[in-house]
């Protein structure tokens, strides 16, 4: 596979959110507005590319046994600090995301890559996947969040974009709206792939 | 709902189709001449199929036997017309298959067997010689079902019958053949059921006639009291499959017959009728089934009337002799609109099952526009065995053939009440005996 | 604890605040164990169980070894003049906790019930990664419950799940015989679903216990 | 045997080398998230108590416990320009805690909502800024009231509630006005006249 | 004769007269009564509202089946019946996009996502409800209308609010007064006091629909002469009802009361808010109920048990909506495990 291709696999053919299903937990709880998912993307891609990095550095080193041990110690050191620099330089997102930043630890997509990926191919190409795969999931995180702040809440970033005239749809940046929103998403690219492939 | 405080016997479930019964009930039994030829596949009943004994151009009586029963659980048939064998070959049978028939070419005699004559001495039968003589006379149930007259007559030791039941219960809409039978033969069916009792010997007997055939009710009470037969002649209400073995014996005795398994096991034996008759004839006067009284009848025909006619004569023949068909005819029935099948020719002959000739106008079919189930759960009322017959046919539909055995396919009787009622129109009993025939299928692979 | 604070502590994980419909936790078993009854049933029993579990011990691991009070056993063993503040270590603690817990449950069951094993032995390893188990325990810790309120909480939470997950396997259950859009098949209609359950579980919103 | 103490060993020292990073991370990290802890809690208490200077609001104990602050206009504690204190109400869907701000004869002039869980777009509009305005409308109204008054519309009191979320309302209402009648309670009686404050 | 090949076709030959078309028809029919109510108690405005929600419904049913490539079936009826029923479950005076609104997603994502007619789990008017509810809370709880031919003697007018709603406001102060006596002012609390004797008067306004609420689920009278034709019809169960409305009284009787156990008002809790439309009319739904007999009373007692919930200690003033919709999702479980004993199977 080309260079190339390790890292834009991730964004639309690979997507861990909505072709593979991974990593929902976080991906709809704070899809609720952009600002969030972004501050949960740059988190995710933070962890992923530096997990990779370091399963790939180690992964001769490790005995097959307890590779998963250790794989979750390594994120586990790379979410705390993920969490504890977020706590001191911006407590605000380290509010609104709650307990889904150290949940980045159980985030499936983490500990599939270390697993399928990292731990099987070179640092560089690890650090590419990480990359790709972290978009990917911000990218998901984003378009997301971008449909459930404008119609939920008539603003977007925090600005308001449909003017007062708009009366916004409470449900969707409640939990129902996430859901509902990413099986929409999800249908709707089912739809367009069967297009394109026929 | 049900409203169950006045229904006083009855069973779960059932529907009430218009009976549709005026058209032929006060029409007096019509003898049909023989016809010219008759097809008599060689099975006609539920069982080994007999083998053929006479060839090709041998001459034949009516009431030779033309057939070797193929074993126990098998009956032979026997000539009803007089004549040349013609040939022996596959002819559409009424059933929708090809069954080998013995065609015979009548000579216009109406010659008839020696043997066919009454045995002054019939009192003086055993039990075994009286269950031969049934067998060989060709008996198989009349109701419709077919099954061999003689096995049913013979329980095993250690599953006495203590209830015998006559049906007369007829609950198929536009029959009426038993009810004449009633009407006009009484004296002969309760003769014949005496002949049964004999073998049985039975706690109790009853008669059960539903209360649309009041008269028959009367009549049959009247020659069971002459015949000096002690037994209960008993009115029921509508309601269909009232005739149905297992829900007439849950109507007249509260027993349940367990699933997969027979009426004998709850202690009772249900005979129909016109078999009640058949069996006189063949114990008392040495006749075989040669003939049988059949509805002719529907919005399709053109004189509704019930006729005794020779087994083995075409339905052409039968309903030419009914003035024929109106336009607008549609679907050709052997045997009611509720459980009868649907024939593609009329080249097929009156077998001894044929209770009914049902020629139904396009008014009348069921019209199959199939929706989606709504669940309405009118399907799960009417199913008289307590089945969801729209759970299995979805399974069914699926091929889920294991979930649909635990959901009971098999103990389905094919009544048709659930695709009566379905708003739908789904093909729920089509959908039944699918999964039943897969079901079994499977079954038999797995062991 | 007081009984009726433990009964709003259960009310609340099962029904307003449940796992699933409120609170997004375990949504990747939620969504991929939920194809068929049985086996929802079983990862669900798999679930309280290892939640229940899973509550008590982190508990003991963050009252005993984490928080800077005086019954942590660093400050006794080490004899340190204050107590340590290791409340930063909760994330690996708490993963390292319940990935062998998760190791421990399972070589126990499987040698005390081979019955047991069967039916929750294939859901047991899906467990660690699943970020309801450290989710109740990042949970009790931020509403501060004690030792009783954190067991009742992972039990009840689990309950809540399981709820959720059996629901959901019944009716996707029923929906493989619906004729679903295609391209809606499979995961899509099962998010879709969660929405409108978890419009219907709106209606638990604001339940008082008083 | 030997296998299992390699992986134990192998196991022991990537553990303890993670503990040891984040020891360090933490060390750097700690002081700053104290920092902003406590930036938050003054620009809250400045939001309560708006002319107190930010060097003179002084907590007041009882036991561990912070019951309240005191709030001087003057860097050396003196000038008493009120009090400040955190009032807690069982909300819709979450406690609501409220840092409110009074003079010294109870008149409430400033507060800020620390916390709230409540329901998007229902309770949450206690915190509502309308379009072109500055400050929370709900909040606003609090302003200038004494604890007396302190009721929402449905209780008879002078708080205009939030459309449909009476809950929220009452919650953040009454918890304000109970916080006020136990300071009161401290402080043995608000005074009859305002301090005058020098600007 | 004619030598012709006959159709054939499986028996049985026959069937009764009923269709889905002719079942949702007359559905919509029983609801006619409470519609003609609407409009007599609210005005020319319910009717707007209520063409709306149909229209939508329609209009989306079709547009969907077209762009999936389905037979268009709107002419069964089901999608009228379904924006019929959304439209009586709405306030008078909404804004005009919101029964547009509740019908289209009643329609696209509570039924024809999964598969249309016959497969959705939920109730899709009452999934719309619960959306618009949840997305624009405020326009779907103020009752501004008042409703012709008077009032509970005028309290609803001033506060504009349905009877349940004044209750639960009532017993919120009262309730604000017991645990914080004296903080509420003694004329509030005579005040509520004075509001819950007279709701629970008001018999006669609730039974002929004289009250402030929803569309169709003011009027009582209106909705049981729909339902009585429906029982009529055979097309409703009383299980489900009477299972619904006695579990509601029982509970509300034993629970309802302020004075410990045994002293609510049961009638007043089956007469107000939407629960007989809910029962006879949403509970009872083909679809999204249960088959079997001993599902059916199950499911009704538990749409009972799960309505005074909310009615007494929930966080809404009526909770026969989302009762309905939650256990909807409990009906696949039910029927699986209330299967009736198949003939035979009973142990004799």
């Amino acid at each position: 596979m080309s260079v190339g291709k390790e890292f834009t696999k991730g964004l639309y053919a690979e997507n861990p959110v909505f072709k593979q299903a991974l990593g929902l937990c976080p991906t709809l709880a704070v899809s609720n507005s952009v600002r969030n998912a972004v501050g949960m993307g740059l988190a995710m891609t933070f962890v992923l590319v530096l997990s990779n990095i370091i399963v790939s550095l180690i992964r001769r080193f490790v005995p097959r046994k307890i590779r998963i041990p250790i794989y979750i110690v390594v994120i586990a050191t790379f979410v705390t600090i993920v969490d504890l620099v977020m706590a001191g330089f911006a407590p605000d997102l380290h509010k609104a995301l709650g307990i889904f930043v150290p949940l980045i630890v159980v985030n499936c997509i983490i500990l599939g890559r270390a697993e399928a990926f990292a731990g099987r191919n070179s640092v560089f190409r690890s650090l590419l996947d990480g990359l790709g795969m972290g978009f990917g999931f911000s990218l998901a995180l984003f378009v997301l969040a971008f449909i459930r702040e404008i119609l939920g809440d008539g603003r977007l970033y925090g600005f308001p974009l449909l003017g007062p005239g708009f009366e916004p749809m409470l449900i969707m940046i409640l939990p129902p709206g996430a859901f509902l929103t990413i099986g929409l998403l999800m249908g709707l690219m089912n739809w367009l792939d069967k297009r394109r492939c026929s | 709902m049900e409203l169950r405080l006045f229904a006083r016997r009855s069973f779960r479930g059932g529907v009430h189709p218009p009976e549709n019964k005026s058209l032929t009930e006060h029409k007096p039994i019509e003898i049909l001449p023989p016809p010219a030829m008759v097809v008599i596949p060689v099975q006609q009943h539920i069982g080994a199929p007999g083998k053929p004994i006479v060839q090709v151009g041998d001459t034949v009586r009516v009431g030779d036997r033309l057939t070797e029963p193929g074993g126990y659980v098998s009956v032979p048939v026997h000539a009803s017309i007089s004549g040349t064998v013609k040939a022996i070959e596959p002819r559409p049978h009424p059933l929708g298959t090809s069954v080998l028939s013995i065609v015979i070419e009548g000579d216009g005699q109406d010659q008839w067997s020696p043997e066919v004559q009454e045995d002054p001495n019939w009192q003086q039968l055993t039990a075994e010689e009286i269950r031969d003589r049934i067998q060989m006379a060709g008996l198989a149930g009349m109701g419709g079902a077919a099954f061999p007259t003689h096995v049913k007559l013979s329980p095993p030791p250690n599953k006495p019958i203590d209830t015998f039941i006559l049906n007369g219960a007829e609950c198929e809409p536009y029959l009426t053949a038993d009810h004449r039978l009633m009407l006009e033969y009484s004296e002969e069916i309760v003769r014949g059921m005496a002949i049964m009792l004999r073998i049985l010997r039975p706690k109790r007997a009853i008669i059960a006639i539903e209360d649309n055939k009041m008269d028959a009710v009367r009549v049959m009470r009247e020659a069971a009291g002459k015949e000096g037969l002690n037994c209960e002649v008993v009115a029921l209400p509508v309601k269909y499959p009232q005739g149905a073995e297992k829900q007439l014996i849950k109507a007249l005795t509260g027993r349940e017959v367990p699933r997969g398994g027979l009426p004998m096991d709850v202690g009772c034996l249900v005979q129909n009728v016109g078999t009640a008759r058949a069996v006189y004839h063949a114990v008392q006067k040495r006749r075989p089934v040669v003939d049988r009284v059949v509805t002719v009848t529907g919005r399709g025909v053109a004189e509704p009337k019930n006729v005794l006619v020779r087994i083995g004569s075409s339905f052409a023949y039968v309903l030419e002799h009914c003035g024929g068909l109106r336009d607008g005819a549609a679907r050709v029935l052997m045997g009611g609109p509720m459980m009868g099948i649907a024939q593609f020719t009329l080249d097929v002959p009156v077998v001894k099952g044929t209770s009914g000739i049902v020629v139904l106008s396009q008014e009348e079919v069921r019209e199959r526009r199939e929706a989606a189930c709504i669940r309405c759960g009118r399907c799960v009322d009417a199913c008289p065995m307590g089945l969801m017959p729209t759970a299995i046919y979805h399974l069914v539909k699926h091929k889920r053939f294991d979930e649909a055995q635990e959901y009971g396919v098999l103990d389905c009787i094919e009544c048709g009440s659930c695709a009566y009622v379905c708003p739908a129109g789904l093909p729920l009993v089509h959908a039944m005996k699918f999964g039943k025939l897969e079901v079994s299928k499977r079954m038999r692979a797995a062991s | 604890m007081e009984l009726k604070t433990l009964l709003i502590i259960s009310v609340s994980a099962i029904f307003i605040n449940n796992f699933i419909f409120s609170r997004f936790l375990g949504l990747c078993p939620y969504i991929g164990v939920s194809k068929a009854l049985d086996s929802a049933v079983g990862m669900g029993m798999a679930v309280i169980f290892v939640m229940t579990l899973a509550s008590s011990v982190a508990w003991v691991v963050d009252h005993f070894l984490l928080e800077p009070t005086t019954s942590n056993l660093f400050y006794h063993l080490l004899r340190l003049k204050t107590p340590p503040d290791l409340v930063f270590l909760k994330t690996i603690a708490f993963i390292l906790v319940i990935a062998s817990l998760v190791q421990f449950v399972e070589m126990v069951i499987q040698k005390t019930s081979p019955a047991l094993y069967k039916a929750l032995g294939i859901y047991l390893p899906l467990i660690t990664t699943n970020c309801a188990i450290l989710g109740v325990t990042l949970l009790n810790l931020d509403m501060g419950l004690n030792f009783i309120g954190s067991v009742v909480q992972g039990f009840t939470s689990g309950l809540g799940f399981t709820l959720a997950l059996v629901l959901m396997a019944s009716i996707r259950e029923r929906l493989e015989l619906a004729d679903v859009p295609r391209p809606m098949r499979g995961i899509p209609i099962a998010f879709i679903m969660a929405g409108l359950m978890a419009i219907a579980f709106l209606g638990f919103s604001g339940l008082k216990i008083r | 045997m030997k296998d299992v103490l390699r992986m134990a060993w192998i196991l022991g020292v990537v553990t303890v080398l993670a503990a040891a990073v984040l020891g360090a991370v933490n060390h750097v990290a700690k002081p700053r998230i104290e920092e902003q802890r406590r930036l938050a809690l003054e620009q809250a208490l400045l939001s309560a108590l708006p002319k107190a200077d930010p060097r003179a609001i002084v907590p007041v104990y009882e036991g561990d416990e912070i019951v309240y602050y005191k709030g001087y206009a003057q860097p050396d504690t003196t000038g008493l320009v009120g009090y400040a204190f955190v009032a807690r109400g069982a909300g819709y869907s979450s406690e609501i805690e409220t840092l409110v701000g009074v003079d010294t004869t109870g008149q409430i002039i400033g507060l800020k909502i620390l916390r709230e869980v409540e329901t998007p777009g229902l309770g949450t509009k206690i915190e509502e800024v309308r379009y072109g305005e500055k400050d929370p409308w709900f909040q606003r109204q609090f302003i200038g009231k004494r604890a007396r008054q302190l009721a929402v519309d449905k209780d008879g009191g002078e708080i205009v509630s939030v459309t449909g979320a009476t809950i929220s309302s009452r919650a953040v209402t009454n918890s304000i006005r109970k916080g006020l009648e136990e300071l009161e309670k401290r402080l043995g009686g608000f005074s009859k006249t305002a301090q005058q404050v020098s600007d | 004769m004619e030598d012709k090949l006959w159709k054939v076709s499986t028996s049985p030959h026959l069937s009764d007269r009923e269709s889905i078309p002719r079942i949702m028809w007359l559905v919509a029919a029983s609801l006619a009564p409470a519609g003609i109510g609407a409009v007599y108690f609210f005005g020319a405005r319910a009717a707007w509202t209520i063409f709306l929600a149909v229209a939508s419904a329609i209009a989306t049913e079709a547009a969907i089946q077209k762009l999936r490539g389905k037979p268009i079936t709107v002419h069964d009826g089901s999608a009228f019946v379904t924006g019929l029923l959304l439209a009586y479950n709405l306030p008078a005076e909404v804004p005009f996009w919101i029964p547009i609104i509740g019908s289209a997603f009643a329609i696209a994502l509570g039924k024809q996502i999964f598969g249309g007619l016959g497969y959705n789990p939920m109730n899709p008017a009452l999934l719309g409800r619960a959306f618009l509810l949840a997305s624009w809370p405020t326009h779907m709880t103020i009752f501004r209308t008042p409703p012709r031919g008077g009032t509970i003697s005028g309290i609803d007018v001033e506060t504009g609010a349905t009877p349940l709603n004044l209750l639960k406001q009532a017993q919120d102060v009262l309730h604000q007064a017991k645990v914080a006596p004296g903080e509420v002012p003694a004329q509030k609390i005579s005040e509520a006091m004075m509001h819950i004797s007279k709701l629970y008067e008001s018999y006669g306004n609730l039974f002929w629909g004289k009250v402030g609420g929803c569309l169709g689920e003011t009027s009582v009278f209106l909705l049981l002469i729909g339902a009585a034709f429906l029982l009529y019809k055979r097309y409703i169960d009383l299980r489900i009802p009477v299972g619904y409305i006695g579990s509601v009284a029982l509970l509300t009787w034993a629970f309802g009361g302020s004075e410990g156990l045994f002293t609510g008002n049961p009638l007043f809790h089956v007469l107000a808010g939407g629960l007989v439309l809910g029962a006879f009319f949403m509970a009872t739904d083909m679809v999204t109920s249960p088959i079997t007999p001993r599902g059916k009373w199950i499911f009704g007692i538990g749409c009972g048990v799960i309505t005074v919930i909310i009615r007494l200690i929930g966080g809404y003033p009526e909770g026969v909506s989302y009762s309905i919709l939650l256990m909807n999702l409990t009906v696949p479980l039910l029927d699986r495990y209330t299967k009736p004993a198949i003939f035979g199977a009973r142990k004799r």
